[in-house]
């Protein structure tokens, strides 16, 4: 199945045709065209990942002007995995759409984009060298623009759009600059550590820090974080999708395929660590104090990606790993059970609009709550405690500032997500007439809510599966995670989740006013101050050199002159 | 050739006041017939640099047919051609401008090794030897100055026609006899 | 008397290109008229000779392959193009198709020019052409674009000859000075201006003006060719340069092109809506690329012709799709020219798997190589900050895809088709561009 | 001073003069005659050229250097006429519609 597997990023290809040449040619029936591509994939992906085999697929030359111009994908366990990932949630998410997209008339046009983004998806997880990365990585980027930015007439959209753009533009540079640097013959991702490809200047540690700005960017860490939070201008399966499942998460897995290299490069490690931490205490603060409803869960989406860098930091690639898989099931979980009340809600985002809306809603109301559950790690049943768990005991071990400041922000994991669960689905309703519910519609979402909570409950017993079969191609495991995670550490981390849903619930209940009506009351996606006023610098910039381009022909030829007596006076006085 | 360093000085300077003339006057007129002068003292150049062939060229493509085509164009143009003042930043952005260039120019010429003339050079070395390189190392080049001639004859016809509407409908033959009106002034 | 051929100091193909391109010129000249006045005739009687000179180039020696094929195709492609013209502007369409052949005969000249005087008359012949190029369209903004690109591209030529002067007072000969001969401050100020006289074809920063305008104001279905055929040539003519003089002239046009990158990128993100105008900053972007690539080191030369050559298919393609639209309208495009409007953008952007990405690809690897880790970054952030302008309006373009179920093709599709066949094949096999500008 | 310097220096300043002259006139048949003098100063370099180097070959150049003035000429004052002749004291400076 591996070789087949190799060649996955086909997979999305056909619905993508069919759908974008109208077929099927009824408009409620649209997409259904594309359906199949994802279910094959997660098909083909779980049996590759099963049977533990290994393919690749090599065109020699293919780029004759790069140090490794070949076209190289690969299929190990590693990639199977992370392709069953994108599978799984990519299926649900298409079922899912057929409801929330029923009455868009651009709902063809958005399962093109949804085709475009998994095969793109699928090239990146796929690939053997740096060139090929770079189509999936850029054409992921693309997809999740064209997606933010969907709903064209809704306002901040496209705004949203082009700051993720930007965002990912400055990861592509990063990846751009990597794959012109590394020396001939170099490329290929799993021999980037060997001393010949770490020959160039700066060595391995420049490499390593191009790849970890990359991955930064890709994964909303550090200050990239801001585009994340306003790419939830796009419609709710997307954020799911893409902003939670998938390609956020690939910043993780470049780091994961990519770890011998990092184990080359200390510093790097240590940034890593640092700025995972830092992120992730510093989104949970911010989820708390957020008016919208999906940016506080995209505020916990990049916390949570911050635990993964982390652990990626302190040399446990499969703990991140781990974490990826499980979040992946319960993140996409609590997006579609938020979706659900959002479309109820016909498009309003704001929680004071969604104030008790939660409890129309039974399938999104249980989601939601195992979701939370298994964010703040409840042990034994919930996903997210085995792999959390995970990541906390690796911090405390190797570096334990990490590792308790990880554990101390699970605190914040609760309060935020508390506060959330609180105010939608346990406060009374304001106004219970404002819900529209279409059960036709409704189906689809609902049914794709239910693999998603068993992903939430029962990936985390995977672990010691995961193990065996990955092999070597995620980092060496230190920790297989057991079936019983009931160990110090998990424990302690639960408890301080659980004081926080409960002081969240606590407070929401003693002045529900104050709890739903945030510090600030802004649920739009409008630019965080400091990147509009560095967009705002570009634009004047760029304003002013338009004024330069006055259009008046002498001052043109007066410029050329000047330039060319400059440039000789320059070239002769350097001789 | 020190022996004509005094007539090539006269040559010189009237080339360059007369130039100064073309830019400083402020009647397209004046302009064209200062650029007369200046062609006229540049042929003599040439001519004192012992390449006559080249101030004939100069004589007879430049003045004659250049220079009278600007002076043509001059006469052409309504109200005989009168131009606005330029403004004082126009005048300093000229001066910066000739300055600069002057002063990078003079600059390499500074750090040049010094001009010398070949012994070989003195003499002129005749139409013979020109046409010889005309259609030796410069066939290429020359033989491509006839399409350069031909893009800039269709191109004058274009750009002077490109007002007038193509009908859509091919004209009728007997229309086509009909002599094409001269449009110079709409 | 025993005949002996001179050294032409050009390819013998590369001058049977010229002459077919010249021929065809005259051939559509004489007999267009006579036949019909139909736009089609004259593309059913110009495609021809552009192609057979395109066949004549895949025989040329390596490095010149890829310009004229190049060439030849974008002049095949704009000759395509060439029935929009007529829907659009009353222009004599016989005459365009002439320039277009005329103009690109120069070009070759240009890009396979042995000797300086044959760059300068090969040079002079594409920007005359050009300069009439741009002059055809409706209303006056085409012709003032026109005067001004002419009167500063005459200065440029008049720096330009007078770099060819400096050189022959120092060398005295007319061929490209070798990097020995640069120790003589005349020859090598001689060279920098010649260089400089070279790049206003490509539109860099200090010299873009008159082209930025150009690119801006000519009439779409000629705006494509005049920049493409522009840059291609005058990238092969500055390899060759650059190739003979080596380090000073090199560092030169990587600077220059860095700052070019620069200019282009902020003019650019000044635009907003007015996609014409974004598209001849992009251009000068482009340039940026190309003259940063042809210095940068020894194989740098044969990546710009590389970047130029895919800049030209790609460039092409846009304003093919554009061509029925001279206000640059992209909400009436329909299906066909907005899904081919969209792979340009993307591929101007340089997003892969086009062959816009592979070529600045390409382009940062030589320059990491030779121009230094500053020039290389300035690139970089260049190229990806691109997609902020390019990717604005493809939201609006994608939302227009379903718009119009029976839509009509536009009479530019056989130019639009061929266009986007080349930027697929070239994003799909970027490794066939690089084979024919591959010398030893 | 030397002939050849004084040669030398008279195109350097023909060129300077031209390109102030291109700055200065706001009349385009006007501009057009400075650009002119730009051509004729790197013609004069040139015959100077074949001067010192004693070569055949730059005398020829000149020749074809002519032929390009000429064919400048023609395009230049073609676009001139055609852009300004509506108005009756043409300006330059009024050719700046297309900016930004």
């Amino acid at each position: 199945m591996s070789e087949l597997l190799a060649w996955a990023w086909i997979f999305a290809l056909p619905g993508l045709v069919l759908t974008a040449s109208g077929i099927p040619k009824d408009q409620k029936r649209a997409g259904y065209a594309s359906l199949p591509g994802p279910v094959v994939l997660l098909v083909i992906a779980a049996i590759a990942f099963a049977q533990g085999t290994e393919a690749s697929v090599t065109y020699l030359n293919w780029l004759p002007f790069l140090a490794d111009g070949a076209f190289r994908s690969l299929a190990d366990p590693l990639s199977a995995l992370l392709l069953a990932i994108l599978g799984f949630v990519a299926s649900l998410v298409y079922l899912y759409s057929l409801g929330y997209m029923a009455d868009d008339p651009g709902k063809r046009r958005f399962f093109v984009y949804l085709d475009l983004f998994v095969a793109s998806m699928a090239t990146l997880v796929l690939a053997g060298n740096l060139a090929v990365l770079l189509i999936g990585w850029t054409g992921v980027g693309i997809s999740s623009f064209l997606l933010i930015s969907f709903w064209r007439d809704k306002p901040g959209t496209l705004g949203a759009g082009l700051q993720a753009l930007a965002a990912n533009a400055i990861g592509d540079g990063a990846l751009l600059l990597a794959a012109s640097i590394v020396p001939s013959g170099c490329g290929a991702l799993v021999t980037l550590h060997t001393a010949e490809c770490t020959r160039n200047p700066g060595g391995a540690e420049f490499l390593a820090l191009l790849l970890f700005i990359a991955a930064a960017a890709k994964s909303a860490q550090g200050p990239l974080y801001f585009w994340l939070p306003n790419a939830m201008a796009g419609p709710t399966p997307i954020s799911a999708l893409i902003h939670a499942a998938t390609m956020v998460a690939a910043g993780v897995y470049l780091l994961v395929r990519t770890h011998a290299l990092l184990a080359l490069a200390p510093n790097t490690m240590l940034a890593i660590a640092a700025v995972g931490v830092a992120t992730a205490l510093a989104a949970s603060v911010a989820s708390y104090f957020q008016a919208n409803f999906k940016k506080g869960i995209a505020y916990s989406t990049v916390a949570q990606l911050g635990y993964m860098f982390a652990a990626v930091g302190v040399g446990a690639p499969f703990a991140a790993l781990f974490h990826l898989f499980t979040h992946a099931a319960f993140k996409a979980l609590l997006f579609l059970a938020a979706g659900i009340v959002i479309h109820g809600a016909a498009g309003r985002e704001g929680l004071l609009d969604l104030r008790g809306l939660g409890r129309f809603f039974p399938y999104s109301r249980w989601g939601f709550l195992i979701g939370s559950l298994a964010l703040i790690g409840m042990p034994l049943i919930t996903a997210g405690s085995y792999s959390k768990d995970s990541i906390i005991e690796a911090g405390l071990e190797k570096q334990p500032i990490v590792g308790w400041l990880l554990l101390g922000g699970v605190i914040l994991t609760g309060l935020y997500i508390g506060r959330l669960f609180s105010i939608v689905y346990l406060a009374p309703a304001n106004d219970p007439h404002t819900v529209h519910r279409d059960p036709d519609i409704e189906r689809p979402m609902n049914w794709a809510l239910v693999p998603l909570m068993v992903g939430a409950v029962a990936f985390g017993w995977l672990g010691s599966y995961l193990v065996g079969h990955l092999g070597d191609t995620a980092g060496e495991i230190e920790h297989v995670p057991s079936l019983i995670n009931l160990s110090l550490p998990g424990l302690a981390a639960f408890a301080l989740g659980a004081i926080g849903f409960a002081i969240a619930w606590w407070l929401s209940q003693r002045a529900p006013a104050q709890a739903a009506a945030p510090a600030s009351a802004d649920t739009s996606y409008g630019a965080a101050t400091w990147v509009r006023a560095i967009a705002d610098a570009g634009y004047a910039v760029s304003s002013g050199l338009a004024r330069v381009q006055s259009g008046v022909l002498p001052r043109y030829a007066f410029g050329s002159l000047l330039a060319v007596a400059a440039i000789v006076l320059v070239r002769v006085s350097l001789r | 050739m020190s022996d004509l360093f005094a007539p090539l000085a006269v040559g010189c300077l009237v080339a360059v006041l007369s130039a100064l003339a073309v830019i400083l006057v402020r009647r397209p007129i004046y302009a064209a017939i200062a650029l007369l002068v200046h062609s006229l003292s540049l042929a003599a150049l040439f001519a004192l640099l012992a390449a006559p062939m080249v101030a004939v060229g100069q004589l007879i493509i430049y003045s004659g047919a250049i220079v009278v085509l600007f002076l043509f164009v001059v006469t052409l143009l309504p109200t005989g051609g009168r131009e606005l003042a330029p403004g004082s930043s126009r005048l300093v952005m000229a001066a910066v401008a000739a300055a600069a260039l002057l002063v990078a120019l003079f600059a390499s010429f500074a750090a040049s090794a010094p001009l010398a003339t070949a012994a070989s050079a003195v003499a002129d070395l005749g139409v013979a030897a020109v046409g010889r390189a005309l259609f030796g190392p410069l066939l290429v080049a020359f033989e491509l100055t006839a399409p350069l001639l031909l893009v800039a004859m269709v191109g004058a016809v274009v750009i002077w026609r490109r007002h007038e509407p193509r009908p859509r409908v091919a004209p009728k033959p007997q229309a086509a006899t009909e002599p094409r009106r001269l449009v110079m002034h709409q | 008397m025993t005949f002996v051929p001179p050294n032409l100091g050009m390819s013998n193909h590369a001058l049977l290109a010229i002459g077919v391109l010249v021929l065809g010129a005259i051939v559509v000249l004489l007999l267009v008229n006579v036949i019909s006045t139909k736009a089609t005739v004259a593309v059913g009687l110009g495609v021809p000779f552009a192609l057979v000179a395109a066949i004549v180039g895949l025989q040329a020696p390596l490095p010149f392959a890829l310009a004229i094929v190049g060439l030849s195709l974008v002049a095949t492609i704009a000759l395509l193009l060439l029935p929009a013209l007529e829907a659009e502007v009353p222009a004599q369409v016989a005459e365009t198709a002439a320039l277009l052949l005329l103009g690109t005969a120069g070009a070759i000249a240009l890009a396979s020019a042995g000797d300086l005087l044959q760059v300068v008359v090969g040079l002079e012949t594409l920007a005359l052409s050009a300069v009439t190029l741009v002059a055809i369209g409706r209303g006056a903004r085409p012709l003032e674009a026109a005067f001004k690109y002419f009167v500063l591209g005459a200065i440029s030529l008049g720096g330009l000859l007078y770099g060819l002067g400096l050189i022959y007072l120092g060398t005295g000969s007319f061929g490209f000075p070798k990097a020995a001969q640069l120790s003589n401050t005349t020859t090598l100020i001689g060279a920098v201006l010649v260089g400089l006289g070279i790049a206003f074809e490509l539109a860099v920063f200090p010299l873009h003006w008159g082209g930025l305008d150009a690119y801006t104001a000519a009439a779409p279905a000629l705006a494509g060719y005049v920049m493409s055929a522009s840059k291609l040539a005058a990238a092969f003519a500055l390899g060759r340069l650059v190739l003979a003089t080596g380090v000073p002239v090199a560092q030169v046009l990587v600077w220059v092109g860095a700052v070019t990158i620069v200019w282009g990128t902020f003019g650019a993100l000044a635009q907003g809506r007015d996609l014409r105008r974004m598209l001849g900053y992009s251009a000068v972007t482009h340039a940026g690329f190309i003259a940063l690539a042809v210095g940068s080191g020894p194989s740098g030369p044969i990546t710009a012709a590389f970047y130029a050559a895919v800049y030209g298919t790609m460039a092409m393609l846009v304003f093919a799709a554009l061509a029925t639209t001279p206000t640059g309208d992209i909400s009436t495009l329909g299906r066909f020219r907005s899904a081919a409007l969209a792979l340009g953008l993307f591929s101007l952007s340089g997003i892969p798997p086009t062959p816009g990405f592979w070529a600045k690809l390409a382009v940062l690897v030589v320059a990491w190589q030779a121009a230094g880790a500053i020039p290389t970054l300035i690139a970089v952030a260049g190229g990806v900050f691109s997609v902020l302008y390019y990717l604005r309006p493809i939201p609006e373009i994608f939302a227009a895809l379903r718009a119009s179920a029976a839509e009509r093709l536009p009479v530019t599709s056989p130019g639009i088709a061929l266009a986007a066949a080349l930027v697929i094949i070239l994003g799909l096999f970027p490794g066939l561009a690089w084979t024919l500008a591959r010398a030893g | 001073m030397s002939s050849e310097t004084l040669v030398l220096a008279t195109s350097a300043m023909l060129f300077a003069v031209g390109a102030a002259g291109a700055l200065l006139h706001r009349h385009p048949v006007a501009m057009l005659m400075a650009v002119e003098i730009m051509l004729n100063a790197a013609n004069l370099l040139i015959v100077l050229g074949a001067r010192v180097r004693g070569g055949a070959d730059a005398e020829a150049a000149a020749l074809i250097v002519l032929v390009l003035a000429a064919a400048e000429a023609v395009i230049g004052l073609a676009l001139a006429l055609a852009f300004f002749r509506r108005r009756t004291v043409p300006d330059v400076n009024e050719a700046a519609e297309i900016r930004g």
